[in-house]
């Protein structure tokens, strides 16, 4: 065992934790803990672009903005957290220019916009060019830019270092901490997969940059790697998970493999037909048709494909048309993605239209933070100490559904912020003491699955979660999918108790590791289908067949879900009688849901019509 | 890759014969006799075959580095390194085809 | 409008599926083979979309947990899983398994000229090492402008080409001088020195010319032309090594 | 689904890792490499000039003799060739051999002996050629007149 003491201690390194490093390492003594090399966190697959209103090629301005967000998240957004995303939009995107990103220009030199899903001019009314771009990988040029500056401030990094635990002086899921009652983050463990040896470090501020979750889907566009690690550590300490029901399912992954086409390509004028041809988003959302926000999308898409338009020789994709447009444009501007097409489906999209399905693909809740990136482990106390940002984090900008280019944003954006008021609280705070044995859970926990003689295999448990979420917990869901769902989960649990890893090895062991990450897949798809059968209206990304409408008298509430011993009270904080009251049991814990209301400012819900 | 290996083949295979070739023109220094004598086993046609191999290597090399240096120095140089590599060798089998006949029936023919 | 011949089936049974085997060079310390490295081979029922990587992950799954090999993205974003594939260097999620003639095994070997680690995993530190020291990032003096430094469409488009790297060291380890004794500071790094070179907004060519101007940088490379095959993202990289060997030619002269 | 494990053949363990040794900058390795290429060019006319002169011409290589190499030399413009073609020739073709010696020869020592003869080489290759066209007499006072050229006094 090693130890480590350093001011801020920042897990993960895809573009929120490369964010807030560039800003703690400036007044703070930083380490960033990565299990990826920083370039290969899954923010370089993003593709379409970034949002800010800095109307260099029509007129727009931040609070057209911050109304597409709060309409896109169907209202679920908290509306101050959206204003400073929308308002430091436009530095942030400034900034990441000035640090070296290559934008694609106008003619002028500025930086060029285009269309995206949701972005509209005052209030609704047509469609802006709002998105910034470096051709369809700007998640590739801001994931490098940062490390590259990352590089030049000459930040420290633990690459390929897996942390698998949070240490905080109050384990909430055992213990009962009354409101009000100070608890802190000391430190994390991390586990060097490279040796198999296990690393302390001991900080004064942590913050949680891990990304997503998107694994626990069979079809999704995200990495092998997004495990929902962060949220899961921070859960299993109880600390509550917000809106953990909302997942995004982007409507255009390529069939059956999931690896997304972005948006850009509807943005660049992409139709989407299904078999007979028909550009059926006409039917869905005549204003803006195709670029309406994306839950409105796949579930026409989904619609379609239910009711036997869809194409295909099992008729169960619809098809995205890019055969309109010149050739010379689609390299221009969609040079990667039609790559793909060429690639994994053999498909030329100058002359042939591309199959498309919704593919499993942002993790709107996550741990909840206030808009200092401070996390709350109620609705009013924060964590001293802890700080989360990005994906695997909640400050509620999305909502109960993501507009495109809101998350590179919302990294730049929140990122900052969290490595701003991380160094800021490493100035004043002291170290706390560790406990006195700090790894003895990582430890015995590795120890048991390594030497688990014969057992069930990692990958059949993993996909047997991934397929009752595909089938259950998709796009279109029903409380007898989710309860079918949460039985499933219920079993896999059990099995997983029991699943043995063949690698018995030190060096690289990613077998092991794998059945680690299991582990963490399993407790956020049991927060998301709790959540989710609680939720009986449908919003957003949460879309609930048997609850088809909205229901802003009861449901206008993020979900709070805790992990508790079994042992404690029924209700969380937020309790509401008949709605937020859902507790379910599990062997040795269980989950009780609270909420946490919604920040309103200037907009009152309305319908959400495109 | 292959071209780059076959560069650097024929280049030291042309030095050492240079270090040799040198060394027996030297002799004409000592005396017309042994010049003679020396190059008379030029003429003999095993060193003849070896002397079509050492000029295959020459041409070869000599396009080749041609190539190379329009690679350095062309802008699209790179672009059309492969069809470069094809026209090298093209040359190179012109080459050769104008020389070899003459230089074989000089060695094997020549009734000297 | 009507569907294509390939496209994907995603109901099962429907898929025709195919017998291939692969041929993996291994290596594990801790194994009884000790610093030995030895083949092992595997067959694998595969399907008409899939890659080499789920062939890998379809070995790992079912049959032997201890295979070792990185990835992540999945779909040749990320740089993980760049490794020596039939002799060639390519990213295993990006290469389909009917497009390496499937009928034969396949070899699949760590990546040349990095120490191996462990099976197909190498240590990337040198590689990155080289990375950093060519200070892959915009340098600038003077005051920053408040709004966005101005750069025309083709100032921007005069590097697009080498913005596209992922550092997943197709290249450099597909490099025949690379391999001879690793000092070369290899395509990869001179790519993003290059993209910095080229940038019009950057004022520190100056000093990563000097850098690369070194024995072990750009004169070492002999046009070998195997990068530029080698890199999965299409960048011209032999190209852009010329391009900044002139451009230290047009400083010294 | 048959998976068989066969340690068929033994290959090389894996390298030791290392770093760069030490920076070694300058324009040293610039010149050489432009030398290279500017002597190229030159030495294809040189080189091809030769060749023709000497094997395609007439009777080729049975044509060369004592006294072809001195009807040559009598002309000072093959002699100045001559020597052209060995200086860049040799110092084109030792510096070709210095690159290949740095990339293969792994260790210090091994590579300090193999430039070490190499440049011996090229000293006393070049010294020696010059020399030769230089002191070169085509009518040596002794020699058989049958060998010698046909303008000499002797014959
Ligand atoms: C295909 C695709 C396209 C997208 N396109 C767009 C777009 O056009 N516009 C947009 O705004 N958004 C887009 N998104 C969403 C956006 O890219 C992501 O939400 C965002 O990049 C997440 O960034 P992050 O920094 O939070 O996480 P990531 O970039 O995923 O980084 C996570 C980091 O955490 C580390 N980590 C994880 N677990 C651990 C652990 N246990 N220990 C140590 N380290 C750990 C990883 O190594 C990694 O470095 C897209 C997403 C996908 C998948
Ligand atoms: C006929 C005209 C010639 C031309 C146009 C030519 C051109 C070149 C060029 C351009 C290179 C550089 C290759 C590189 O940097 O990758 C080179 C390398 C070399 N040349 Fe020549 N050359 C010629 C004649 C010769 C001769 C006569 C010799 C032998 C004495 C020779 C020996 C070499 C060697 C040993 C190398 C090094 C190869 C390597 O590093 O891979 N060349 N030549
Ligand atoms: S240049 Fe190409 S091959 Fe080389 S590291 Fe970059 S992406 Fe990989
Ligand atoms: S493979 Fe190596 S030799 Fe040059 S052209 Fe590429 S760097
Ligand atoms: S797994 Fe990311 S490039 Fe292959």
């Amino acid at each position: 065992m090693q130890t480590h003491q350093y001011d801020v201690v920042i897990v993960g390194a895809g573009g929120a934790g490369m964010r807030a490093a560039l800003e703690a390492s400036k007044d703070a003594r930083t380490a960033v803990i990565s299990k990826l090399y920083p370039t290969r966190s899954h923010t370089g697959a993003a593709q379409g672009g970034m949002a800010a209103a800095l109307a260099n090629v029509e007129e727009d301005n931040w609070e057209w903005h911050t109304f597409d967000t709060v309409k896109g998240g169907d209202y679920l957004v908290d509306q101050d957290a959206a204003e400073i995303l929308a308002k430091e939009a436009i530095e942030s995107v400034l900034d990441l220019e000035k640090m070296g990103l290559p934008f694609n220009r106008t003619p002028e030199g500025k930086i060029d916009q285009r269309r995206f899903g949701g972005h509209t001019r005052d209030h609704g009314q047509s469609a802006v060019r709002r998105a910034c771009y470096a051709a369809d990988r700007t998640g590739h040029m801001i994931l490098q830019t940062l490390y590259q500056n990352c590089v030049k401030q000459e930040v420290e990094f633990y690459n390929e270092f897996y942390v698998l635990d949070l240490i905080t002086d109050h384990d909430l899921a055992a213990e009962d901490v009354p409101e009000g009652v100070e608890v802190n983050a000391t430190g994390v463990v991390a586990y060097d997969l490279a040796t198999g040896e296990i690393h302390v470090f001991q900080a004064k501020a942590i913050i949680f940059a891990t990304g997503g979750a998107g694994k626990i889907f069979k079809t999704t566009s995200n990495a092998h790697t997004l495990t929902g690690d962060g949220m899961a550590l921070a859960y299993r300490r109880g600390l509550p998970l917000e809106d953990m029901e909302f997942f995004q399912f982007h409507p255009t992954g390529l069939a059956g493999l999931g690896i997304l086409l972005s948006e850009a390509a509807r943005g660049e004028g992409g139709i989407l037909r299904n078999s007979d041809g028909e550009r059926f988003m006409e039917r869905y959302a005549p204003t803006i048709k195709d670029l309406a926000p994306r839950d409105i999308v796949a579930r026409s898409m989904a619609n379609e494909v239910r009711e036997g338009r869809g194409a295909g020789p099992n008729k169960d994709y619809v098809l995205l048309d890019l055969t309109h447009l010149e050739p010379a444009h689609i390299d221009a501007k969609l040079p990667d993605i039609t790559e793909f097409a060429r690639t994994y489906l053999g498909i030329e999209p100058y002359t042939e239209p591309v199959p498309v399905y919704p593919t499993a693909h942002y993790a709107m809740g996550g741990v909840p933070t206030n808009v200092q990136g401070e996390v709350l482990r109620n609705g009013k106390d924060v964590v001293k100490g802890l700080y989360a940002a990005g994906e695997v984090a909640c400050v509620s900008v999305h909502g109960s559904n993501r507009l495109g280019t809101n998350s590179l944003l919302d990294i730049n954006v929140f990122g900052k912020r969290a490595g701003r008021s991380a160094a800021a609280y490493a100035k004043i705070a002291e170290f706390r003491d560790l406990p006195v044995d700090p790894t003895v859970a990582v430890v015995s926990q590795l120890d048991e699955m390594r030497n688990r003689p014969e057992g069930d295999r990692v990958s059949d448990v993993r996909r047997a979660l991934q397929e009752t979420m595909d089938a259950n917990a998709q796009v279109f869901r029903t409380g007898e999918s989710l309860n079918q769902a949460l039985a499933d989960i219920r079993e896999l649990r059990k099995r997983y108790e029991n699943v043995s890893v063949q690698d018995k090895g030190r060096l690289f062991n990613t077998d092991l590791l794998e059945a680690i990450e299991l582990g963490f897949l399993l407790d956020i798809a049991e927060v998301t289908v709790v959540a989710a059968i609680n939720r009986k209206e449908s919003r957003g990304g949460h879309y609930r067949e048997d609850f088809p409408d909205r229901d802003d008298k009861n449901y206008m509430l993020h979900t709070m879900a805790y992990r508790r011993p079994t042992a404690a009270a029924d209700q969380a904080e937020g309790h509401v009688k008949g709605y937020f009251d859902h507790v379910e049991e599990f062997d040795g814990y269980k989950v009780v849901l609270g909420s946490k209301p919604v920040t309103q400012t200037r907009y009152e819900p309305m319908e959400r019509k495109y | 890759m292959w071209s780059w290996v076959a560069h650097r083949v024929t280049g030291v295979l042309i030095f050492f014969f240079l270090l040799v070739h040198v060394l027996d023109t030297a002799l004409v220094r000592v005396s017309p006799e042994a010049y003679n004598a020396v190059i008379g086993t030029y003429q003999t046609p095993i060193m003849g075959l070896g002397e079509a191999g050492l000029v295959a290597a020459i041409v070869f090399h000599a396009f080749n580095g041609l190539r190379i240096i329009l690679v350095d120095f062309w802008a699209k140089g790179p672009k059309y390194q492969r069809v470069m590599l094809w026209v090298v060798l093209g040359l190179f089998a012109v080459t050769m085809a104008g020389f070899l006949p003459r230089h074989l029936m000089n060695v094997f023919g020549g009734g000297h | 409008m009507t569907a294509t011949l390939e496209a994907p089936e995603t109901k099962a049974g429907a898929i025709p599926s195919f017998e291939v085997t692969l041929r993996v060079r291994r290596y594990n310390p801790e194994s009884e083979h000790g610093e030995e490295s030895f083949w092992d081979e595997y067959t694998v029922t595969a399907h008409g979309t899939d890659r080499v990587l789920d062939a890998l992950h379809k070995i790992k799954w079912e049959h032997d947990g201890s295979l070792t090999f990185r990835r992540s993205c999945a779909h040749g974003v990320c740089g993980s899983d760049a490794m020596r594939i039939n002799g060639r260097n390519r990213l295993a999620c990006k290469t389909l398994l009917k497009d390496v003639n499937p009928d034969k095994p396949i070899t699949v070997e760590p990546i040349k000229g990095l120490p191996v680690v462990k099976d197909l995993v190498v240590d990337m530190e040198p590689f990155f090492a080289s990375y950093r020291e060519i200070m892959p990032f915009l340098i600038t003096n003077g005051n920053e402008p408040t709004k966005e430094r101005i750069q025309s469409p083709e100032d921007r488009a005069r590097f697009d080409d080498t913005t596209k790297c992922i550092l997943c060291a197709a290249c450099t380890s597909s490099c025949p001088v690379f391999w001879t004794d690793g000092q070369y500071f290899g395509p990869a790094a001179i790519v993003n020195a290059h993209r910095f070179i080229f940038d019009s907004r950057d004022e520190g060519a100056q000093q990563r010319l000097e850098i690369l101007n070194d024995k072990e940088g750009v004169w070492r490379c002999r046009t070998t032309f195997n990068c530029t095959e080698a890199c999965p993202r299409g960048i011209e990289v032999t190209k852009a090594i010329q391009e900044v060997k002139r451009a230290m030619i047009t400083r010294a002269f | 689904m048959a998976y068989g494990t066969s340690a068929v053949a033994k290959v090389d363990a894996p390298r030791s890792p290392y770093v760069r040794r030490r920076t070694t900058r300058g324009n040293y390795e610039l010149y050489s490499w432009v030398f290279m290429r500017a002597s190229g060019v030159v030495l294809i006319v040189l080189i091809f000039g030769h060749l023709f002169v000497n094997l395609m011409v007439g009777e080729g290589v049975h044509a060369i003799d004592f006294g072809f190499v001195a009807g040559k030399w009598a002309n000072p413009l093959w002699q100045v060739w001559d020597l052209l073609m060995l200086w860049l020739a040799m110092i084109h073709g030792t510096n070709g051999v210095r690159t290949i010696i740095n990339d293969y020869a792994q260790k210090d020592l091994t590579r300090g002996v193999l430039k070490s003869l190499l440049y011996l080489a090229f000293v006393i290759v070049v010294v020696l050629g010059t020399l030769v066209i230089f002191t070169f007499d085509p009518c040596p006072v002794n020699a058989p007149e049958h060998l010698i050229a046909s303008f000499c006094p002797a014959r």
